[in-house]
């Protein structure tokens, strides 16, 4: 975006010829740098013998953890899932301010689509997933310490839902005003923006009160939980998942509320053909 | 030379920036407001007298080096050059300001806290470039001269003038500019890039760098010197009211620009080196170039002050012969010159600024028969004219016949030649101006003197010149100033030590 | 190897993608592929010929060899995060984008920019 | 104090992020005393820090207990604490700002508490993505703490009227594009030596034996790394970006936002990647964009009639002269890139206020509409003109001394790099006074009817001060940072600025 506007459309074709010639480049440059890369599955492999043994072998007496990945993700580098959750919650953050928190209005609106899916026939079956699928998401963070799961596949689950009852039934009016004979559970926005923001700050704070015990920022080896390590660490990875599922649940409804927000006030519309194709 | 560390360096740099603060915030009161402006100056010129006997001891006063970059401290030094043209423009900004504050009320002038202000801060920079020990301090000094005088050129505003204080920025920043890169390298090459007489160049790199790194220098201090081809902004800037045009070409930026192209000469490069890379003679010709050029288009000029001011880029180019010649006399004179041409250049702008006052007019062939009707004024021009010319027991025979035997200790006769015929020169395009006004009848009968905050500056500095020119080592003693300078620089260039100093 | 230009094959298409395509949509999804082809490179580094899947069954002390290297399966969690919240904040803007200036056509939207 | 700041200083942004949000149901008040005592903490944080490293050395913090290569370290040394008081406070002030919630660029005419709360809540994890960044030992967790940072800033961008939108959605695709080249740099980094720390890294590298490999990797990182620094010719982001900013976020990310990604790259490419053939050549290399940015950026600021966007260009010539240092490698010209960085932050900031400030206030971008504000606003705009004169280069100001710093550096590399970046220096130079003169000379010499640029008629412009405290604060405060730094410019080269030793020298001993 320059300073002189004419030929765009030769400078467009320019670009497009330098393109077409940069990404075969591209892509050679990469195998060629790949040609000299351990061989795909080599157990000698400098990244399956430096550092990760430690994660396989001693992850279980360390931190508690039968599931590897949970050991690596909440407690050896749970400073980056700590960042992650910081990530997520930005896109929370982000869509909100975008989205619904413009055009001066005191109070967030009430979400959900412009034109429910309601049916009867999706009404009953929706009364009977839901519950099981929220149920689901609990166990799946919960279970997330020896089997696959934790507290972002949990809140994903617990997030789509929530989404599932906003597409069915619309906007959560406080009260279920919409539809008075269905009983309407399910957080606001604000509710979700304030389950997102207590996520970060249990996580943080779980961190925080490690370093009030004397140890460094996220060493949970030093909360008063326990005589083992390892099992103090594996009730404050517990603590760390919840914490995690709080934020990536109540984002997933804050990134889905503001969204159909943001299409229902400014006028996008949703499957009529004018869509964003041209 | 003895060093005697001292702060009086740095008062005489840090009066004229103290005030600059004050003179804002008391703009409401005026007469407060000039009564700061007279107590910096008054306080520069206490500094700058105090620090003269020393200097006549063979003595410096150096102010504390100040850290500022590796190995180049902001550092200040009262030596014989710096000292002579720090008295000379602590002497003539009282002078200036006092006939600044007839001209701004006598015209009612607008914006006047902004103008007393940036003048104290161009003054406090020219003492800065008088004082600077090290290339460094000079550049900064040079650079923060150049900001403080632009609202001074454009201070009436309008489209016009706006476009001629963007070709004088245009000059002279592009030139500090390129002064900064040459600063930088010649610290590179020579740690500290202390002003040494002589030179601190010889032998630091090859002649080629250093060839490229004089043109370099040279653009940079000689843009603001008005040497041609650079000297395209200087005309331009007498869209300034008259008291900044003395300023600019007696004491601040232009005279600036030749101290820094003396500088460069006798104390970066010195004359050996100089001569070694071959520069010498080159340097000598653009100066005499410009010399004549600019007469000739004085001759041609019918506004008064664009006239003085063709007739500053040819005085100033004196300076630049002497520094290129590099015998100890053509030094001393050229030394000289600066006070000289400082005191009749004065002279002569305060007279075209009277006139404008008294009379709003601004071309010579409005002049006539003025002199009747101003006489302080016009004796006083004459003074400045006939000095300028070369007369003799006038100030500027003295440069002139330094310069004459300088170069004929180099064997340079040409240089003789030149001077003769660029003082015919001179009389060419001044006396038509006091024949106008003393002999064509007077059209206005109501013309008087103006007020006499306008007509005792002008007569102050004719006195003055006469002064210097009849008497050039009393009071201040501005020719031992030059001479010693001169002396320094050739006491490492023994071979040039010919003639007997007078 | 293959897994490897795979990725790389991926990831060129997306970034290609991202440059040429006319509309921010698309380019949004260009913008998944190329994501998805960093996720698809580290992966297949965790993995180890005759290994199962890194969570610790019944048995004795585990073996670093008989078990997937960990760590980028971790890292890679992290990314599809990051992935997945960049994808939403992305549609976020672009609903605004839509709703300001009616097109999604980048030259289009260049020209009402104007 | 060791051994709690590091943890500290990353907590408290993150967790202010998701308080302040909270509170702005309580009152604005709240709101903006927690805002600016959590900013504040921060800086307090980020200058213990940065006297610990200084007194005691550096700091090597293992967060979780775990030390590397296998849990994540944090690092403290001269370097990095100084970036990090440098974006500490540089929030400090857009926290001020951000008191400031109507802009013309602002799509809320009255800005709600929830939406004020919101942006505050933003900026915090802008700080705590950018500190994350400074301080990590880690090559995965630079990349987690770049997309916070990232989406922050996205969010900050797109929060002013549509342009906004369309500029953060252009500025999210080179943003993900410039992480997922890192990333994948960082895979193949991981493929070859199986670690992720950093000292590990330097470790390790030199017994790696896949030149094309390393060489894939060190070209994506510093790819990925120079799109988000702006280094030309991948700067086509930044000018939209900086202009549709509303002001309070765009003074911030304006001042600090690529210069960290100048320090991330400075760290990988300088330190841990500089015992590599590729690492030199690439060093190489982007000490020659730079020189081609420096001039491409100052020439297009001459081309621009709105100021913020000169001021835009002006930030890519500015980057490309950071970059030229980093290039360079020697001690001098790392002291010239890091006090150019200060200078360029602190003046750019200031500038960035000061003119969005003034473009809602004169209802207008161009330079004309400046005219007659030297009279009007005399303080103001002497802080920025003092500003402007740092970036333009004139002494005392901090900007001068930068310069002078990479002048010599360039001296003293000398070959064909070497003149063409002092040529390039110089003329940045004057392309910046031909720039910023134009909008000084319209400030301080113009009235405001003459003006040729701006149509209409003056009195018709919003009545009002030309800028409001939250804006006039931080400018003035700016300007004296940007001076005072200048006159105790060899103080502060010499105690603020760290030293800097080239290559692998620095890296301290390998983690076991």
């Amino acid at each position: 975006m320059g300073a002189s506007p004419p030929p765009r459309h030769e400078a467009s074709r320019v670009r497009r010829l330098l393109g077409a010639a940069a990404f075969p480049a591209l892509f050679t440059g990469l195998v060629l740098g790949m040609a000299e890369l351990p061989e795909f599955g080599d157990p000698a492999s400098p990244a399956s013998t430096h550092v990760s043994p430690r994660f396989i072998e001693d992850a279980a007496a360390e931190t508690g953890a039968a599931n590897m990945v949970t050991a690596v993700l909440a407690d050896y580098r749970g400073y980056d899932t700590l960042g992650e959750t910081a990530v997520i919650f930005a896109a929370g953050l982000g869509c909100l301010v975008i989205l619904a928190a413009a055009g001066g209005r005191p109070n967030l609106p009430a979400a959900g689509m412009s034109h429910p899916f309601g049916s009867v026939i999706l009404d009953a079956a929706t009364r009977i997933l839901v519950p099981v699928v929220l149920l689901f998401a609990v166990y799946v963070l919960i279970h997330g310490h020896i089997s696959p799961g934790g507290g972002f596949q949990g809140g994903v689950l617990f997030g789509s839902g929530l989404i599932m009852m906003r597409l069915v039934w619309g906007p959560a009016h406080e009260g279920g005003a919409h539809h008075p004979d269905v009983p309407v559970f399910g957080p606001s926005l604000r509710s979700s923006l304030m389950l997102a923001c207590a996520g970060i700050l249990g996580y943080a704070g779980i961190g925080l009160a490690a370093m009030a015990f004397g140890g460094e920022f996220l060493n949970y080896g030093t909360l008063p939980l326990g005589s083992d390590p390892a099992h103090v660490r594996e009730l404050a990875t517990l603590g760390i998942e919840a914490a995690v599922f709080l934020t990536v649940a109540g984002t997933v409804g804050v990134l889905f509320d503001t969204i159909s927000i943001g299409m229902r006030e400014n006028g996008v519309p949703i499957g009529s053909g004018r869509g964003p194709r041209e | 030379m003895t060093e005697i560390v001292s702060l009086r360096p740095l008062l005489a740099v840090g009066a004229g920036l103290a005030v600059v603060l004050p003179i804002l915030l008391s703009g409401r009161r005026p007469a407060l407001r000039e009564a700061w402006t007279f107590a910096a100056g008054a306080v520069q010129l206490g500094a700058a007298l105090s620090m003269l006997p020393a200097a006549f001891a063979g003595a410096a006063h150096t102010s504390p080096a100040l850290p500022l970059l590796p190995g180049m401290p902001l550092q200040f030094r009262a030596d014989p050059l710096g000292l002579l043209f720090l008295t000379l423009s602590s002497i003539l900004w009282l002078a200036t300001s006092s006939y600044s504050v007839g001209y701004l009320r006598s015209l009612g002038l607008r914006h006047q806290t902004g103008y007393f202000a940036a003048f104290a801060a161009a003054v406090a920079a020219a003492a800065g470039v008088a004082l600077a020990a090290n290339l460094v301090t000079f550049l900064i000094c040079y650079e923060v001269l150049t900001l403080a005088t632009w609202p001074l050129v454009v201070h009436k505003r309008t489209a016009g003038v706006l476009g001629s204080g963007r070709s004088y920025l245009a000059y002279t920043l592009i030139a500090g500019q390129l002064l900064l890169g040459a600063v930088v390298w010649a610290g590179a090459l020579a740690p500290g890039a202390q002003f040494t007489p002589g030179g601190f160049l010889a032998g630091a790199a090859s002649d080629g760098v250093l060839r490229v790194l004089f043109v370099l220098l040279l653009i940079g201090v000689g843009s603001k010197a008005a040497v041609f081809p650079l000297h395209g902004w200087l005309p331009a800037a007498m869209v300034a009211p008259t008291p900044v045009s003395a300023l600019l070409h007696a004491v601040a930026v232009v005279k600036a620009g030749a101290f820094g192209v003396l500088r460069l000469t006798g104390w970066v490069f010195g004359p050996d080196l100089m001569h070694d890379l071959g520069l010498s003679l080159p340097l000598a010709v653009l100066a005499a170039g410009t010399i004549l050029m600019a007469s000739l288009r004085a001759l041609g000029e019918d506004h008064f002050k664009r006239r003085l001011a063709y007739s500053t880029v040819s005085q100033l180019s004196y300076i630049v012969l002497g520094g290129a010649i590099g015998t100890p006399l053509a030094l001393a004179g050229a030394a000289f010159h600066i006070a000289a041409h400082g005191f009749l250049k004065i002279t002569l702008f305060f007279c075209a600024g009277s006139v404008y006052a008294a009379t709003g007019r601004e071309h010579i062939s409005q002049l006539s028969g003025l002199a009747r009707a101003m006489p302080f004024t016009f004796a006083a021009f004459a003074v400045g004219a006939l000095g300028m010319a070369g007369m003799p027991l006038l100030p500027g025979f003295i440069s002139k016949w330094n310069l004459a035997l300088g170069a004929l200790d180099d064997h340079q006769l040409w240089v003789v030649a030149l001077l003769v015929v660029s003082g015919l020169l001179n009389l060419a395009y001044y006396l038509p101006i006091l024949r106008i006004a003393v002999f064509e009848p007077g059209d206005d009968r109501r013309v008087r003197e103006p007020s006499a905050w306008l007509v005792a500056p002008p007569v102050f500095a004719a006195l003055a010149a006469i002064v210097l020119g009849v008497a050039p080592d009393a009071g201040a003693r501005f020719w031992f100033l030059a001479e010693s300078a001169a002396r320094s620089v050739a006491a490492h260039a023994p071979q040039f030590l010919t003639g007997g100093l007078p | 190897m293959t897994t490897y230009a795979f990725a790389a094959a991926l990831f060129t298409i997306g970034l290609a993608g991202m440059a040429l395509l006319p509309n921010l949509l698309r380019k949004l999804l260009a913008m998944n592929v190329m994501q998805v082809a960093v996720i698809v490179f580290f992966v297949s580094l965790a993995f180890k010929d005759g290994a199962t899947v890194p969570i610790l069954g019944q048995g004795g002390a585990p073996v670093a060899a008989e078990f997937m290297n960990p760590l980028p399966h971790t890292l890679m969690l992290t990314a599809i995060v990051v992935s997945v919240s960049t994808t939403g904040l992305a549609l976020g803007l672009l609903v605004r984008v839509r709703s300001r200036f009616e097109t999604l056509n980048e030259r289009r939207l260049l020209d009402r920019l104007r | 104090m060791r051994d709690v700041l590091p943890g500290l200083l990353v907590a408290l942004p993150l967790m202010g992020a998701a308080l302040v949000p909270l509170l702005a149901a309580l009152s604005r008040r709240t709101t903006r005393a927690a805002a600016l005592g959590l900013h504040a903490a921060i800086l307090a944080a980020a200058l213990g820090l940065f006297g610990s490293a200084a007194a005691d050395g550096p700091i090597r913090y293992a967060v979780g207990g775990w030390p590397g290569p296998w849990g994540i370290e944090l690092w403290f040394d001269g370097l990095s604490t100084l970036i990090a008081v440098l974006v500490a406070g540089m929030a400090c002030f857009a926290s001020f700002a951000q008191t400031f919630g109507a802009d013309r660029n602002g799509a809320a005419p009255a800005s709600t508490p929830l939406r004020e709360g919101l942006l505050r809540g933003a900026l915090l994890l802008l700080v705590g993505g950018l500190l994350g960044i400074v301080a990590t030992r880690d090559v995965f967790n630079l990349f987690v703490f770049l997309e916070i940072s990232s989406l922050a800033a996205y969010t900050l961008v797109a929060s002013g009227e549509g342009r906004g939108a369309v500029a953060a959605f252009r500025y999210l695709l080179a943003g993900t594009a410039a992480g997922s080249l890192y990333l994948f740099g960082v895979g193949f980094l991981y493929a070859l030596t199986g670690t992720l720390n950093m000292d590990d890294l330097a470790a390790r590298l030199p017994s790696v034996e896949a030149d094309a490999a390393l060489t894939v990797a060190v070209v994506l990182i510093a790819v990925g790394l120079s799109i988000k620094a702006a280094l030309f010719p991948l700067h086509g982001w930044l000018p939209d970006t900086y202009v549709y900013t509303p002001t309070p976020a765009a003074g911030f990310i304006a001042a600090v936002m690529a210069k960290v990604s100048a320090y991330a790259l400075l760290r990988l490419l300088g330190e841990v990647l500089a015992g590599t053939t590729a690492g030199a050549v690439v060093l190489e290399i982007t000490l020659w964009l730079g020189i081609l940015g420096v001039l491409v950026g100052g020439i297009l600021a001459v081309a621009q009639r709105a100021v913020t966007r000169m001021l835009a260009w002006s930030s890519i010539s500015a980057m490309g002269m950071i970059l030229i240092g980093v290039g360079m490698g020697s001690a001098l010209a790392i002291t010239g890139a890091l006090f150019h960085m200060a200078a360029h932050a602190l003046a750019k900031g200031c500038l960035f206020f000061g003119a969005g400030g003034i473009r809602t206030s004169e209802d207008g971008d161009e330079p004309g509409r400046w005219a007659g504000l030297g009279s009007r606003a005399p303080w103001t705009l002497a802080a920025l003109t003092v500003a402007a004169l740092s970036m333009i280069g004139i002494p005392p100001t901090a900007g001068f001394f930068s310069k002078y710093y990479l002048l010599s550096a360039s001296i003293e590399a000398g070959g064909p790099a070497g003149i063409a970046a002092f040529a390039a220096i110089i003329l940045s130079s004057l392309l910046a006074t031909v720039y910023f003169l134009r909008v000084l000379e319209a400030a301080w010499f113009r009235t405001p009817g003459d003006a040729p640029d701006v149509a209409g008629d003056p009195a018709s412009r919003p009545p009002g001060p030309v800028l409001p405290r939250p804006l006039a604060v931080p400018v003035v405060g700016l300007a004296v940072l940007v001076l005072l730094t200048g006159i105790f410019a060899r103080p502060f080269e010499r105690h603020v600025l760290p030293d800097w030793e080239s290559g692998t020298a620095r890296i301290s001993a390998p983690a076991p």
